[in-house]
């Protein structure tokens, strides 16, 4: 042992260090990510894959009544029991989130997509077409995303394409101010300063210094988003307003379970767990990876100032 | 060698017609609280200039008194509000596209923040790469070659390549960007103030490199910085910034030895740069630099200056030679001995 | 200064020109005849008279042009008259004044209580970030993220309500049904209010001033309530009144599930109703009171931090 | 004690209590708002507000006023009192149906306590139209500019307090009441529009009497030992409305194989969990013109088959299209399950589901094939004509199925012009019969009211029509 | 101008015995996580109204020695041993509550950023009540006018006006001096000045140095001034202690230290730190980086950098054994850190 070592472990015993996470380790030393994201991914795809494949392991055709079975409590036939029309609960629920989940991701694409080029315009164009932009963010935060999905569901009547719209329209703000936020920072970077001094093109610096240093956090708060999608689709759907029946998702299942609320309680326990384990898996992935990104910094540094 | 090129512009210190001529340059910029007011901040409120080829020319100022803002204009960087520039008789102005990139390639700047000025997701090979492949000079052999062959020039080598800058130290960062800016062969090399965040025995070194490779390249360099040193060792000529104009420009010796304006004497003295003489503090004038939003009015030092007059406080002094080629901005301009050469 | 609330309030008119001229349309752009469905609600009768709807959309001049009826509305309205409920034939502004009164309480209480909640949490797992606690803080807030309003709220009425009889199960009466709404609605703001005083936390109680501070002989816990809290406060503001611009609209899921009359609700059953003049004013309203918030805050907001005061009185 | 009592009512007040609008079912079902007649248990009618009533002539009636009945104002009734309510209704934009300036002439004021009513044309139901809601009667006070002030307006047993809008109106003893005293002080009559929600009120014993109970929920409530559900029948009919003007539905073989195929247990067991009867043909059991279910048509799908097969439609060339609304939640799960029993007949239904107001068009343009509706055959007096004429005359209003049947017409304006009330409903029997065997319509089930009540409930005793839901008589225990 | 220095230097003459405020003996502080020793055998010792001067190029462990003294260590930095003694008593051996009771009452500290050190959201006129709060038990009213009293001591014009106003409304000059303010109010004895003017402008520093100067004459106060500027050191220093790489290889008189450095690292940062074209016209530049020395385990930290061991021959010598602080010259107190001083002797050149 060198005097350093001998040095130094005297601080280590004044100082003990915390006992090793090895969970926490395992995730970060094998998978190289954050254990969050890690746990995430893992729920979600076994979700996401479970629904793709539904039609070939769905135990049951997700419409087919049985009358007598009715109202059936969980067994080793019907894992989540029947419904009031002795539909199994399993297949519904795994029906349902096809549609949930589905719709969720298509109109998070969309708000992505809408909402990171209306920011990164706004952030460059500046002066009134920013002003105004953000004007309009505003006033669409103002409003829930419920009340306008109501609007156009008023005035276009319900559907598929009414549903995408609105939940686009008001889902497509944070994604702008993000980005229009990310934009500006990364636009006050010197080195943007030094390739413009270089002379290297504006699609130069779009694509090799402002995306990937605003793509991460758009990455992140895409999943932080999902879950909210995911939540949102299923309200228009409880307040009657989201999938038309006969199909159903899981909003629509809660709404129907309502009625027999006290009397088959797993009718509204599973597909609300549905939603929220698939809502949690994605934000923890969110999570994980905004987490990840900051691992490096100082971010996680406590403050000295305290002890 | 570098005392043949500094021989050299001693020899001529005043061709015919200068590379960049600063025309009575203005640069205001428009900022608002949170709650609104829009202020002018005056950074660079009429400055004029020419750099000569060949020459050291050194801005000195103190904090905020407007010589990045005056760097970026001339980079055409910024737009400006008044004035113009000049490089080789072009109106920037009139430049864009095509002759706007190979004006870039003709002017070059080193930033003071080596950190900052690369990007921290690229690394040092992708960062030195981008110049030469956005202007499309060379195959790719030929940049790698180019390269390796910078890195050498300014002391590292092609070990740092796949480095991102955040495995690299300060100094070592400061000369990737010295070789990046160097790669596009400029003419002239605007610094500004490379070595400010820098360590003492760094500084040194990056001075060294910089003044070798000024012989070597041929270069013309503007440097900026508020550290007097830098400038009387590096300089030939000096302008002297306060509050976003120049009070004072001149050649090196005559700023140093004889300055004309009381602010330019402030400085030198408040900078202890005679230090073997170990010695007490130095009279300095009172106050600091006003915000350059509202500028006093008149001559924008007299608040702060023993010499003032009534006068002083209602007449903005302009630019005017106090003999030959010693310029100063000053009702009552110091009369003291005449340059020694 | 003036000059700028001047701009400030001129944006805000013009704002809300535009927005009622979009909120005026919303009802006429429907497939559904308003008179049609303002019947459909008053009668038993299911078979709808045609004389009657004809009568009706003559009295609420349905018959006139868009632009006519626009204008006319813009007259009154600029009179602080908003016309009467098709519906319900009460004054819309009365029935506002209603809702907004009993959303404001349902809205402030669930963000208070959020607040209450959040920034202690926030606050601990801010002072040792990375930990466990922090760890546990972080999951916890991406729970409540995960949880629909609308499987929690009757969630929560099976339990309280139904099964143990201890809260009532809906309805704004006394303080006891205010409870479980209030709850439901804060489950979001309490884990953003925590994530966001969390971060604002780990970065106030690493600023160099904290540091000097305890230089100047203040303890830990001093410092944390002299010069941390104050400053880890400031974003917490700002997500206060973000999310109370955005439940002045009402929480529709809360509102409809526990039954609360207040701004929700009255959306809903406008859209529902295709009740044009309560739309209308609505929309109008909700956008005035946001920027009526927004105003509100940023001033709030340089009361506690000085720095985007109005004053520049550098020495 | 203070009996106190909270009764949960299934609809809010939509439109500030005016008269003519379905909210003065709110008032007279809180025991407020009384009328001249009412309906007394045997479905007759009896004196109420009006003490007596004779007809003068064809066309004119006078009533008499009761004495000595005070509003709860103080203010005395009298019969211009009463004329000045029944005119402001009749002035409304939209009177109610039966009550309109084209049904009644004039209301004048023959004493102070005798009030005489004439109508253009011989009108032998005027007492009955006078028991419904929309004519009840309310003292000066009420009737303001703005809107009708229900605040001690009544003359009922019970006063309205105070109102929370959209959640309740405080009720307490009208102690100058003319009849009885009631025997609650005091009631709480909420308004939740949420089934869910009103079970679980009285599931956590917060309310103790609930109108208006899902059928999904009766059956929960009905094992609980401290619960008491109460069915009624109602006068409404679910039916499945068949596009008479069609093809193939023209054919009368198509619409019977319909009501062949259709298992209407079922649907009472599965989507009305035993809370609604089969139905037997247009009229429910129990109304003096109904039949008795000696034609309730039976499930048989070979026979439904054979009709096909005879009117020369194969079942699975057949794509029939099926709207339901979901403004009644029990609706789009009847569609599921007739389209599962129409399978079973080879038939492929496509249910299209979507709220009323997007169902309605297609009614009315006649572009569909099937669609569910839940009807009620009277809504405020004791005579199904109006609901006949509406819903089988050729240019009847509301003649969704497009029925046009030139006999069925005659039938009906025959049966109207008969004086006595016996015979008159045999009438309306035998069109029940004729439309029944006719297929107009396949009748799906006879929807029940279920209210449900704490077992302290005592003298609950819905009408048909559900007029008289908080009575004197109402007590808790 | 050179008057001044004179003087000051007389009066340290009388005082040369005053008693040891801050002493710091045998200090090592490491960071076990990215094993490092940051401070290494310190021993510093600041005496009644004196200016001691700690210089050094970055890295070194200047502001590790400051933040010691204050017990504000950077999470991670441990203490591995040595002592702390202000007024003789040990500040590492105190429990954490009695050494808030130290901080601002006994050592007060000033930054090298002052207008980060304020918190936006407090007036100035609060941050400088406050060791009078804690310290002194005043309440914010009582304590308001010794809080004016010291703004306008430390020459802050109008200083009514400006106890209300924000740490953005103040230039960085003045945020500095509100910062002396705040840190002498509840009088210390010693000052720990880290670095107060790299961020200033040159006219304001000699400002804030005078400031630092009378405050010393009138006030007796003991300043450890850290510095990596050996103008400023010369200017009002009056010993100066030279460090590398977390120790100290040169300590003595400033003027000593200055005119005639001994150990080779000082000579070095002297000649660099300048900024004079050498005889070939180039600066002259320390060869190699001072990170290098942080992995040594034994020798002269200097060793790999350092010319003078290859010229006198000692290279080996210096790479295995550690040179002790030895006197260094005839200037009293004057010492260095330098196998070849002891090998010459005399010195050298
Ligand atoms: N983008 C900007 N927006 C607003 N004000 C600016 C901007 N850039 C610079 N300024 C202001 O202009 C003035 C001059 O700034 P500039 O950066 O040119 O000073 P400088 O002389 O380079 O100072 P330093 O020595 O600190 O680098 C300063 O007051 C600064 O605050
Ligand atoms: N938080 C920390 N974590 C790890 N190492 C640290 C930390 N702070 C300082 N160090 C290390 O401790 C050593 C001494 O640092 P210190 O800040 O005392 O240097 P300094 O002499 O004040 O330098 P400067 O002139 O740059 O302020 C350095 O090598 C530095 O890298
Ligand atoms: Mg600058
Ligand atoms: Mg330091």
């Amino acid at each position: 042992m060198t005097r350093l070592d001998a040095d130094l472990g005297h601080i280590r015993a004044a100082n003990p260090r915390r006992g090793i996470r090895s969970w926490t380790l395992i995730s970060t030393r094998i998978f190289r990510v954050h254990w969050m994201l890690l746990i995430g991914a893992a729920i979600f795809s076994t979700i996401a894959l479970t629904l793709l494949v539904t039609p070939w392991i769905a135990p049951f055709d997700p419409s087919s009544q049985n009358i007598l079975k009715r109202l059936a409590s969980p067994s080793a036939a019907h894992w989540f029991g029947t419904d009031q029309l002795g539909r199994d609960v399993f297949t519904r629920v795994l029906y349902g989130g096809r549609f949930s989940v589905a719709m969720a991701a298509i109109t998070l694409i969309l708000c992505a997509v809408v909402g990171t080029i209306i920011g990164a315009i706004s952030a460059r164009a500046g002066g009134a077409a920013d002003e105004l932009l953000m004007r309009l963010v505003d006033l669409l935060v103002a409003f829930p995303d419920v009340v306008i999905a109501l609007f156009l569901i008023s005035v276009f009547g319900p559907g598929y394409g009414t549903l995408i719209v609105a939940l686009t329209i008001t889902g497509w703000t944070p994604f702008a101010r993000l980005m229009r936020g990310l934009t500006l920072e990364v636009n006050t970077k010197e080195y943007i300063e030094a390739a413009e001094a270089l002379g290297c093109s504006r699609w130069f610096i779009i694509f090799r210094h402002i995306i990937p240093n605003t793509l991460g956090p758009i990455f992140a708060i895409s999943f932080l988003r999902f879950g909210h999608k995911l939540i949102t689709v299923g309200a228009l759907s409880f307040l009657g307003l989201g999938v038309q029946p006969p199909n159903s998702d899981w909003g629509a299942m809660l709404a129907d379970a309502r009625n027999f609320m006290d009397r088959m309680p797993w009718l509204m326990i599973t597909p609300g767990l549905a939603v929220f384990i698939t809502a949690l898996s994605v934000t923890l992935i969110g999570k994980g990876i905004e987490l990840e990104r900051n691992r490096g910094r100082d971010e996680n540094a406590s403050s000295p100032y305290l002890k | 060698m570098i005392d043949t090129s500094l021989a050299n512009h001693r020899a001529n210190p005043c061709p015919a017609t200068p590379m960049l001529s600063v025309d009575d340059l203005v640069k205001h910029f428009r900022i608002r609280g949170r709650l609104g007011r829009q202020d002018l901040v005056r950074s660079v409120d009429g400055v004029s200039l020419d750099v000569m080829p060949g020459e050291v020319f050194g801005i000195v100022g103190e904090s905020g008194c407007g010589k990045s803002t005056l760097a970026r204009a001339i980079l055409k960087l910024t737009p400006v509000d008044d004035g113009r520039v000049l490089f080789e008789g072009t109106d920037l102005a009139t430049l864009s596209g095509a002759r706007l990139k190979s004006f870039r390639r003709n002017v070059q700047i080193v930033f003071q923040d080596p950190y900052a000025a690369l990007d921290p997701r690229m690394t040092i090979e992708q960062s030195l790469m981008a110049p030469l492949s956005q202007h499309r000079i060379g195959t790719p052999a030929e940049r790698n070659a180019a390269i390796v062959a910078m890195l050498h020039e300014v002391g590292l080598d092609e070990t740092f390549l796949p480095r991102k800058p955040s495995e690299c130290s300060g100094g070592q960062l400061q000369r990737v960007v010295i070789a990046r800016a160097l790669l596009l062969k400029p003419r002239l090399l605007i610094c500004d103030e490379p070595t400010s965040a820098l360590d003492a025995s760094i500084r040194a070194q990056i001075l060294n490199l910089l003044m070798d490779l000024k012989s070597r390249f041929g270069l013309t360099m503007i440097m900026i910085s508020h550290d007097l040193r830098v400038v009387r060792y590096i300089c030939d000529r000096v302008a002297v910034m306060y509050l976003g104009k120049v009070v004072e420009l001149a050649s090196r010796d005559v700023v140093f030895s004889n300055p004309a304006h009381p602010y330019t004497k402030a400085l030198i003295a408040a900078s202890m740069l005679d230090s073997e003489e170990v010695g007490g503090l130095p009279e300095v004038p009172e106050g600091e630099t006003p915000s350059p939003i509202r500028p006093p009015s008149g001559c924008r030092f007299h608040p702060r200056c023993s010499r003032r007059e009534a006068l002083c406080g209602q007449l903005p002094p302009r630019l005017d030679t106090v003999g030959g080629a010693h310029w100063a901005a000053c009702h009552f301009p110091q009369s003291g001995r005449k340059p020694e050469v | 200064m003036n000059v700028f609330v001047a701009k400030k309030f001129v944006i805000v008119l013009i704002t809300l020109l535009i927005v009622s001229i979009l909120a005026f349309l919303v009802p006429y752009v429907g497939s559904d005849d308003p008179a049609r469905a303002i019947l459909r609600a008053r009668t038993v009768d299911d078979a709808l008279d045609p004389a009657a709807i004809e009568a009706l959309r003559a009295e609420l001049g349905l018959n006139r042009s868009l632009i006519a009826q626009y204008l006319g509305w813009l007259w009154r309205a600029l009179h602080l008259d908003f016309g009467y409920s098709f519906a319900t034939r009460t004054a819309v502004d009365v029935m506002f004044v209603q809702a907004l009164k009993v959303t404001s309480l349902l809205a402030i209480s669930a963000l208070i209580l959020a607040m209450v909640i959040a920034v202690p949490l926030g606050t601990i797992a801010a002072m040792r970030p990375a930990r466990m606690f922090d760890n546990a803080v972080t999951v916890f807030t991406q729970t409540l993220i995960a949880i629909p309003e609308y499987w929690a709220g009757p969630l929560l009425v099976l339990f309280f309500s139904i099964h143990m009889g201890w809260l009532p199960s809906a309805g704004w009466r006394d303080f006891n049904s205010t409870i479980l709404p209030v709850v439901v609605l804060s489950l979001r703001p309490i884990a953003y209010f925590t994530q966001v005083s969390r971060s604002a936390m780990v970065e106030v109680l690493r600023a160099p001033y904290i540091g000097a501070a305890r230089g100047r002989g203040l303890t830990a816990s001093q410092t944390l309530v002299r010069h941390g809290l104050r400053n880890g406060m400031l974003p917490v503001i700002t997500m206060f009144s973000l999310w109370l611009t955005s439940l002045l609209g009402g929480s529709v899921v809360v509102e409809v599930i526990f039954g609360i009359p207040g701004m929700g609700w009255l959306l809903y059953d406008a859209v529902l109703n295709n009740d044009a003049p309560l739309i209308q004013a609505s929309i109008v309203f909700i956008v005035a009171l946001a920027a009526l918030i927004n105003t509100i805050t940023d001033i709030g907001y340089a009361l506690l931090n000085p720095s985007v005061r109005l004053t520049h009185d550098k020495a | 004690g203070p009996k106190d009592m909270v009764v949960v009512h299934y609809r809010l007040p939509a439109s500030a209590y005016a008269m003519e609008t379905a909210d003065t079912y709110v008032l007279m079902r809180a025991g407020c708002l009384e009328t001249l007649t009412k309906y007394a248990k045997d479905g007759r009618l009896a004196p109420s507000l009006a003490e007596s009533w004779t007809q003068i002539d064809d066309n004119s009636w006078d009533f008499k006023i009761r004495p000595n009945v005070k509003f709860q104002d103080g203010t005395s009734l009298n019969a211009e009192a009463v004329a000045a309510s029944l005119n402001h209704v009749l002035k409304a934009t939209t009177p109610p149906r039966g009550f309109t300036p084209a049904e009644i002439s004039s209301i004048t004021i023959v004493d102070s306590m005798t009030l005489r009513i004439s109508t253009p044309t011989a009108v032998q139901l005027l007492p009955y139209r006078l028991a419904g809601p929309s004519t009840g009667i309310l003292s000066q006070a009420a009737y303001r500019p703005d809107g009708i002030n229900i605040i001690g307006t009544c003359t009922g047993p019970f006063t309205i307090a105070k109102e929370n809008p959209k959640q309740s109106l405080q009720l307490v003893r009208n102690d100058n009441y003319w009849g009885n005293k009631a025997k609650l002080t005091s009631i709480d009559f909420r308004f939740i529009s949420d089934g869910g929600t009103r079970v679980a009120q009285l599931r956590s014993g917060e309310a103790h009497l609930v109108m208006g109970i899902p059928a999904a929920n009766a059956q929960t409530l009905k094992s609980n030992k401290n619960l008491r559900v109460v069915t009624t029948t109602l006068p409404r009919t679910t039916k499945l409305v068949v596009n008479n003007s069609r093809e193939p539905y023209k054919d009368v073989r198509v619409r019977q194989a319909l009501q062949y195929a259709i298992n209407r247990d079922e649907i009472a067991m599965g989507v009305f969990e035993g809370f609604a009867t089969p139905a037997i043909g247009p009229f429910g059991p129990g109304q003096p013109w109904s039949y008795g279910d000696e034609r309730a048509i039976p499930y048989d799908p070979e026979k439904a088959k054979t009709l096909l097969k005879e009117a020369g439609v194969d079942p699975a060339k057949l794509k029939l299209e099926l709207m339901a609304y979901t403004d009644r939640a029990e609706l789009p799960v009847l569609a599921t399950v007739i389209q599962a029993q129409l399978k079973k007949i080879g038939v492929n239904a496509d249910v299209k589901v979507a709220n009323w107001p997007a169902i309605e068009p297609n009614f009315r343009a006649g572009t569909f094939d099937t669609g569910l509706l839940s009807r009620s055959a009277v809504t405020d007096m004791s005579d199904p004509s109006g609901y006949l004429i509406a819903d089988y005359s050729c240019d009847g209003s509301y003649n969704l199925g497009k029925v046009c049947d030139p006999k069925i017409d005659k039938d009906i304006k025959d049966a109207m012009a008969i004086k006595d009330d016996a015979e008159r409903n045999k009438r309306y029997r035998a069109i029940a019969e004729e439309l029944q065997a006719k297929a107009v319509a396949v009748y799906l089930v006879h929807e029940q009211q279920i209210d449900g009540m704490s077992q302290r409930v005592r003298n609950f005793d819905l009408d048909q029509l559900g007029y008289y839901l908080v009575t004197e008589e109402l007590d808790l225990e | 101008m050179t008057s001044i220095v004179l003087n000051a230097k007389k009066e340290v003459g009388a005082v040369q015995l005053a008693e040891p405020i801050l002493d710091i003996r045998n200090l090592n502080v490491g960071f076990a996580r990215n094993r490092l020793i940051a401070i290494d055998a310190l021993d510093l010792t600041v005496r009644r109204g004196e200016i001691v001067a700690l210089v050094g190029e970055s890295g070194s462990g200047k502001s590790m020695t400051a933040l010691t003294a204050m017990r504000l260590l950077p999470v991670g930095a441990g203490i591995i041993s040595g002592e702390v003694r202000v007024h003789g008593r040990d500040l590492l051996a105190l429990p954490p509550s009695a050494m808030n009771a130290v901080r601002g009452r006994e050592i007060a500290m000033l930054y090298q950023q002052p207008k980060i050190m304020l918190d936006p959201t407090a007036t100035i006129g609060r941050q400088i009540a406050e060791p009078l709060q804690i310290h002194r038990g005043l309440s914010l009213k009582d304590a308001w006018p010794h809080v004016i009293e010291a703004l306008r001591d430390v020459g802050i014009p109008e200083p009514e006006r400006r106890a209300m106003s924000y740490a953005h409304q103040l230039s960085g000059g003045m945020a500095q001096r509100v910062m002396i303010a705040a840190a002498l109010s509840a009088s210390p004895d010693i000052l720990i000045a880290d670095e107060p003017t790299t961020a200033l402008d040159v006219t304001v520093q000699a400002q804030i140095l005078k400031l630092l100067v009378r405050k010393r004459d009138e006030a007796s106060l003991a300043v450890l001034l850290i510095t990596h500027d050996l103008m400023v050191v010369s200017a009002i220093a009056d010993r100066v202690a030279v460090m590398y790489a977390g120790r100290i290889v040169e300590e003595g008189e400033t003027r000593a230290v200055l005119r005639s450095p001994r150990h080779p690292y000082t000579q070095a940062l002297l000649r660099s730190s300048l900024l004079a074209a050498e005889e070939d016209g180039r600066l002259y530049a320390i060869p190699g980086s001072a990170s290098a020395a942080r992995g040594l385990s034994c020798g002269c930290r200097y060793h790999p950098r350092c010319q003078a061991a290859r010229s006198l021959g000692i290279e080996e010598r210096c790479r295995s054994q550690e040179p002790s602080l030895s006197t260094a010259s005839a200037s009293p107190g004057h010492q260095s850190r330098c196998w070849g001083v002891q090998v010459t002797a005399g010195g050298m050149q």
